[in-house]
């Protein structure tokens, strides 16, 4: 980043897939958006180097601050994307393979809908992380998350598959409307967790300052969550969400924290 | 006015029978003439198929149900958006288009006149409004009428007069074109959480039946000689086992004839119909009974009907057809609307995936098209998807290629996960019927033109017809070597003009047209008792007072065109 | 002087309704917004008489109101200011990326403060936003 | 002599009250008289006669005071600020007419604009849950011919919409109704003890934040599933049976405000209570519907819907629209510093935006378009006062239920005053030969 943008920058072609193929100058011509004008990349950034032939043989580095820029690695389908500092808002959206690294923290829906490969921030996530798009049923179906610090609120909304792991604290809400997948929170929780959860799986290690009313206490567990073994307190829910069936058997979502 | 003349196409005109031969077609002022001014412009049709303006007999794409799809529906319009371009409007989403990307979409197929199929008379203003924001193709609305209360208990008393009068006063109060009736009864017994799944379910508390309801709208309507008939959607949609009850309802115009000076035929246009042709008593043994309707409907020469092509899209439901709307969210769980609107009617709102792995879409798939290759008369059966019903209307020329080319037909079968299931459920394996242009021309032009009694006016080529012509970049002499390209031709027409305005240049939009909203404004003889009933209702049960529901301005309808109807004799 | 920990709210009121159609630059509008409704109990702990102004802070900023006795009581613990400028002094703009602020459930601190002025509604917004007028 | 002008709508709440009669002068150029209006409706249309009423537009001046200028002088002003910027932010449109907002929209997109109206602050979330999982909901006029269980949950309608109660919702005979309020029973849900609460045969008086919680336990108990002893304050057997209530009518409806689509949860509350309602139709009859605040906030989203296909918080920066609350939404747009210029029309975001955001408005080149003078008029650079939609123009607006309603012009505005409509047609003329299109 050479000149930061007065507003902010949407660089929905920083990723492998875009840059695959091409040198450095093309590279720089490839277009950015900072509210409705429209400028290459090469207007805010130094490129250099050359991409490989495919985006699974393309790496691409982003230094400098890129606070203010938003769709890093959008829709990446494979390759790498490494980022020094902390992005703007979905990073890594609709990403369906590759390998994101953010150095610093993500802004909201980072990962949004994301279908596969993997996202790892060693910073803080914000809202929305791993979730769907408004008014899509179908958000993360794969892939993985994991978040060093904090995640804010609304994790996992929708998700269908794929695994999230916070080491840190979440806010309100985590898998609203769930049908699948796993989200491991390492912190404490707040309140609203597994809220129309129909399945799918929250681990919570720490402390959940309010439990929903929809999920009933089901005893105690071992469980083995990333390699290491520990007792949990098992409770399944959404009770009052509709239940669906698998094998003739009424499947809940599962909720522990452990003892 | 510019004039033209598009010469040495190859003309497909059922209104004056002609079946391919080259000639000119000469435009001015607005209208088809016999011969154009040496200073007419020339289009150069040679080698191309030429016909009238499509029109559209059966379509959600004005309203409040509509509006709420889109509205609910943001995941619909991801990654589909055509950005503004000169004169033409931003556009965007797929199954539920903006109301300026749907007037662009239907041009650009070569359509020009679309029919809004199912307006609640309290929300004619929204309607309205929708309409006057999709540009280029006319329109008009058919209010829904077979839950209405006036309408229920005027014919509960064999009151064929009043009814007639009441819905002559509601077409002019909401500037409706026909009689929609949606459900008849059923909708009401929603209100209540309940339905009617056969034509002799009674109405709760107004001690009627959907049979009494259909025959009182068709007497009604043949009362006042409208332009077009009954337009109905019946009991027990998508059901397995339905097309029973949609044989007895077909059977209520047996006795009927049209009365009206239009030309029309039909005393009633049984809409979506292959939401209406199932077998079988459950998902695992549904089959396909559009061999048992079509040999109804083929002998019946005062019905017509339309398709309600399954396009095999992720799409968005909508229908005033509530109970079934619950029905739907009941089986795929997906985001449910509904609205229940007093004393009318009602609509629901569900998005639905037909998918080519499920067998059930796929075989509803196969109706859709059996009951068009079944038609022995082609000026009776129209090509509509009931967009967004059945899939969205811009998906025509993939259906026009299914129907004009059995091979296209074949390499669908073969992608079906379950092809087996759908060639034991459907003799779609058996159809080897290929739609002609010709045809295709009294399907999507001159049969729902005639339908609509507009056949003086458009759907043909005719000298003094308006001059809504088609110029599709179609061999009609050279052999298709990919069905691939029927469905190409039909998506981007090479020409389209509009009331002689040429509003599409290969394929691109080229003018916002002039756009007129269609109403009938029908005459009976001054009905006091009817005109008290109305007051009272809304003195006691409406929300909105009368002169307020009767204020439909300017700002609503700019470029009215109102088609008299005088029915004091 | 007393302190007391409050939650706060803010919603429609009908005075509230009358004054900004009466006219947001009249008395009328501080009247029926720039107070705050306390239950009777949290009145006797502050210590305060009907009708005293008091400062009202949250970690968003704070405002200076009429305390007066609610009407629409019991809510001990809770304090309802009409929605306006006196309650967006205070509440928590915080979105949670859904575009909405909570305008509702906002902890405050509430303290008597008799001398200091309860601001006209325009004015309290163009001083707080240091808007020069002439 | 004076003339009454009969089906007068009420330009101020969602309840679009369309049974007001108005006396004016011969003239037609003053209204004298209000009747069947509610205190705020009337006080409304009196006020619009007001004596020190703003006729023409106002530039703020080095000094801070206003120097009047003509309605051109403040169209150049408005269509230049708005060509100008990169990411301009046009907010406000639901106290004026759909034609109004239509005009608007064909400036946004010429000038590639985000467009959101005050469901920003106020049922935007609503809309969030309705798309993430619809909305079965009905007209007024059912409500008051069939329903015999009314919920008001975090709504105050005593005070908020005035005429709500009698008009449609408690008190009125309808046709399955012959009783009124003694067909319906009435249930309320608020940390408060509304006056609405006053007259409900049960009032929850819910711990504040936790309806999410209790909207839950209603499902829960419809499943007959274990409860914990209390939720939200309120206890298990309550709950029951406020269910059990509900479950029991032939039609039911709840009516649900601020009360929480601006508690923490948001859309969240919305989502659930629509689940319950939902859930209360394997069941019986169930509705549920928002109670709308400004007069046609409802028209503002079915406008932007059909135009753009999104209700509220349209970005069309890029050429194309793009919605996404939390991105595209007014209050974060303003948090995150994403917009250069702001224009308002017809709503006052200083008096009803957290002052934090107020802030960053005052520090934005902007243009507050508003018959009143208000907090947002007091921090904008031009103030253009216009005529009151609804009073002296007529047009279209939607109601809470989604049902339109025609304005009707009573009286004439002061001489030489333009419509909101008018002066965006100056400003739309203006934008399109800077933005070289005419």
């Amino acid at each position: 980043m050479k000149n930061p943008p007065a507003l902010y920058l949407e660089a929905d072609n920083v990723a492998p897939d875009k840059f695959a193929g091409k040198n450095a100058s093309q590279i720089a011509d490839l277009h950015v958006h900072e509210g409705n004008t429209t400028s290459t990349l090469g207007k805010y950034f130094e490129v250099s180097g050359t991409a490989g032939a495919t985006a699974a043989e393309t790496r691409v580095i982003v230094k400098g601050d890129v606070k203010k820029v938003k769709y890093l690695g959008m829709k990446m389908s494979a390759g790498e994307l490494v980022v020094e500092g902390s992005t703007d808002q979905y990073t890594g959206a609709w990403m369906t393979g590759g390998n994101i690294l953010v150095k610093g923290n993500v802004e909201a829906f980072a990962a949004l809908a994301m279908k596969g490969g993997e996202l790892v921030i060693e910073g803080n996530a914000g809202n929305y992380l791993g979730a769907a798009y408004r008014g899509d049923w179908r958000g993360m179906s794969g892939g993985k998350i994991f978040v060093k610090g904090n995640a804010g609120s609304d994790v996992g909304m929708y998700m269908l598959g794929g695994e999230i792991v916070i080491n840190g604290n979440v806010d309100v809400h985590v898998m609203t409307h769930a049908e699948g997948g796993k989200v491991i929170i390492k912190g404490n929780a707040k309140s609203k967790l597994g809220g129309q959860l129909v399945d799918g799986t929250i681990i919570v290690f720490g402390s959940i300052d309010v439990m929903m009313p929809g999920f009933k206490p089901a005893g105690i567990v071992e469980l083995e969550v990333e390699g290491a073994k520990a007792k949990f307190a098992h409770y399944i829910g959404d009770t009052g969400e509709r239940k669906k069936k698998r094998k003739g058997q009424i499947v809940y979502g599962n909720l522990y924290q452990k003892a | 006015m510019a004039e033209y003349i598009i010469k040495n196409g190859h003309v497909f005109d059922p209104v004056q029978g002609i079946k391919g031969d080259k000639a000119d077609v000469a435009i001015k002022d607005g209208k088809i003439v016999a011969k154009a001014g040496s200073g007419a412009k020339v289009i150069d049709a040679k080698g191309k198929t030429v016909m009238a303006g499509g029109v559209e007999i059966h379509a959600h794409i004005a309203g409040p149900k509509v509006n709420v799809g889109r509205i609910y529906r943001p995941e619909d319009k991801l990654f589909t958006y055509t950005p503004t371009k000169g004169n033409q409007r931003m556009g965007g989403g797929n199954s539920i288009p903006t109301t300026f990307k749907t007037g662009y979409l239907y041009a650009k197929m070569g359509y020009t006149t679309a029919m809004e199929a199912a307006m609640p008379p309290l929300f004619s203003r929204h309607v309205h409004e929708e309409i006057r924001d999709t540009p280029i193709i006319d329109e008009g609305a058919y209010p829904v009428l077979g839950n209405n209360w006036f309408v229920m208990e005027y014919i509960k008393n064999n009151e064929v007069e009043n009814t007639a009068a009441y819905i002559a006063w509601l077409l002019r109060a909401t500037k409706g074109y026909a009689i929609k009736s949606v459900n008849p009864g059923g909708t009401e017994a929603w209100a209540w959480g309940l339905n009617c799944l056969s034509i002799h379910d009674p109405v709760p508390y107004f001690d009627i039946t959907p049979a009494e309801i259909t025959k009182g709208l068709i007497e009604a309507n043949e009362f006042l000689g409208l332009p077009h008939s009954l337009h109905i959607h019946p009991n027990n949609l998508g059901n397995p086992g339905n097309y029973t009850t949609t044989l007895d309802t077909l059977k209520l115009a047996e006795g009927y004839k049209a009365k009206n000076k239009f030309g029309r035929e039909q005393v009633m246009h049984l809409t979506h119909t292959q939401f209406h042709s199932y077998g079988g008593d459950n998902w695992a043994n549904f089959e396909s009974k559009a061999k048992e309707v079509m040999d109804y409907v083929n002998k019946a020469k005062n019905i017509t009907i339309d398709t309600g092509n399954v396009t095999l899209d992720e799409t968005t439901t909508m229908t005033a057809d509530g109970p079934f709307e619950h029905h739907l969210t009941e089986l795929n769980h997906l985001k449910w609307a509904n609205v229940d609107v007093e004393l009318e009617t009602a609509a629901g709102v569900v998005p639905y995936i037909y998918s080519p792995t499920i067998s059930v879409c796929a075989i509803q798939w196969a109706i859709g098209l059996e009951l068009a290759l079944m038609a022995k008369d082609p000026m009776r059966c129209f090509i509509t998807t009931d967009h967004p019903n059945a899939g969205p209307f811009t998906r025509y020329p993939r259906v026009i290629k299914w129907l004009m080319s059995a091979k296209a037909r074949e390499i669908q079968i073969n992608a079906f996960k379950h092809k087996d299931k759908v060639l034991s459920q459907s003799s779609i394996g058996t159809q080897d019927r290929e739609i002609s242009l010709y045809e295709l021309a009294q399907m999507t032009r001159a049969g729902p033109a005639k339908a609509l009694g507009l056949s003086n006016m458009i759907g043909g080529l005719k000298p003094g017809m308006d001059a809504d012509v088609v110029v599709y970049d179609f061999s009609p002499d050279k052999p298709v070597a990919n069905p691939d390209q029927i469905e190409a031709a039909f998506s981007k027409a090479a020409h389209v003009f509009k009331s002689g305005v040429e509003v599409v240049t290969n394929g691109e939009i080229v003018n916002n047209g002039n756009k007129r909203t269609i109403w009938v404004n029908a005459k009976v003889k001054e009905n006091p008792q009817v005109m008290r009933d109305i007051n009272e209702k809304f003195l006691k049960y409406y929300s909105v007072s009368q002169a307020n529901y009767e204020s439909l301005g300017h700002h609503f309808i700019p470029n009215p065109y109102a088609i008299e109807v005088d029915a004091t004799q | 002087m007393a302190i007391i920990n409050l939650n706060l709210i803010s919603g429609r009121s009908i005075q509230q309704g009358v004054a900004i159609e009466g006219g947001k630059e009249k008395p009328a509008y501080r009247t029926a917004c720039g107070i705050i409704e306390l239950d009777p109990s949290d009145l006797k702990k502050l210590g305060a008489w009907k009708n005293t102004n008091v400062k009202v802070t949250s970690d968003y900023g704070s405002v200076v109101v009429k305390a007066i006795e609610t009407t629409q009581g019991p809510h001990p613990g809770l304090g309802f200011i009409p929605m306006g400028p006196w309650a967006n002094s205070v509440i928590n703009p915080n979105t949670y990326s859904t575009g909405m602020p909570t305008f509702k459930g906002v902890p405050v601190k509430v303290e008597v403060a008799i001398n200091e002025p309860i601001l006209l509604g325009i004015e309290l917004v163009q001083k707080q936003c240091g808007v020069k007028v002439g | 002599m004076t003339k009454t002008v009969t089906d007068v709508v009420c330009p101020f709440c969602g309840t679009l009250c369309d049974d007001l009669e108005v006396v004016v002068s011969d003239d037609g150029k003053h209204l004298t008289e209000v009747y069947n209006a509610c205190v705020i409706g009337t006080e409304k249309f009196l006020h619009s006669q007001a004596k020190d009423r703003i006729t023409r537009p106002r530039l703020r001046q080095e000094d801070g005071s206003w120097k009047e200028i003509s309605y051109d002088e403040a169209a150049e002003y408005t269509a230049k600020m708005l060509a100008k910027a990169k990411k301009p932010l046009m907010y406000g449109w639901s106290s004026t007419n759909c034609e109004a907002q239509s005009m608007g929209h064909e400036i946004a997109e010429m000038v590639c604009a985000c467009v959101d109206n005050t469901a920003a602050v106020c049922h935007g979330t609503t809309l969030i849950a309705v798309q993430d999982i619809g909305i079965p909901s009905c007209t007024l006029g059912e409500i008051k011919n069939r329903a015999d269980r009314i919920l008001f949950w975090g709504c105050n309608p005593a005070h908020a919409h005035p005429r709500h109660m009698s008009r449609y919702s408690i008190f009125p005979r309808g046709f399955f109704t012959g009783k009124g309020q003694k067909s319906r029973k009435m249930i309320v849900v608020d940390p408060r003890v509304t006056d609405t609460a006053k007259l409900a045969d049960v009032h929850l008086q819910i711990e504040q934040g936790r309806d999410y919680e209790l909207l839950n336990a209603f499902r829960v108990a419809l499943n007959n599933e274990w409860l914990p002893d209390v939720v939200a304050g309120i206890p298990a057997e309550k709950i029951r049976e406020a269910a059990n209530l509900c479950k029991s009518g032939r039609f039911g409806i709840i009516f649900f405000g601020m009360g929480v689509t601006q508690t923490l949860s948001k859309n969240h509350n919305i989502d659930e209570a629509i689940a319950l309602t939902k859930h209360l139709n394997e069941f019986t009859k169930f509705s549920i519907m928002p109670m709308r605040g400004h007069y046609n906030v409802t028209g503002s989203g079915e406008v932007l819907g059909w135009q753009f296909g999104f209700p509220y918080s349209v970005d069309l920066t890029r050429g194309f629209a793009r919605y996404n609350p939390g991105d595209t939404s007014t209050i974060d747009l303003l948090a995150r510093g994403e917009v250069d210029a702001f224009f308002t029309i017809a709503s006052d975001p200083g008096a009803h935006f957290p002052i934090s955001r107020v802030k960053q408005i005052a520090k934005l080149p902007s243009v507050c378009i508003d018959p009143h003078q208000t907090p947002t008029s007091g921090v904008s650079k031009l103030h253009v006062p216009v005529a009151f939609a609804g009073i002296e123009v007529g047009g279209n607006a939607y109601r809470m239920d989604n049902v339109p309603i025609d304005l009707r012009k009573v009286v004439d505005p002061p001489a030489g005053m333009l419509t909101d409509e008018e002066f965006l047609t100056k400003v739309r003329d203006r934008v399109k030969q800077l933005k070289g299109l005419a």
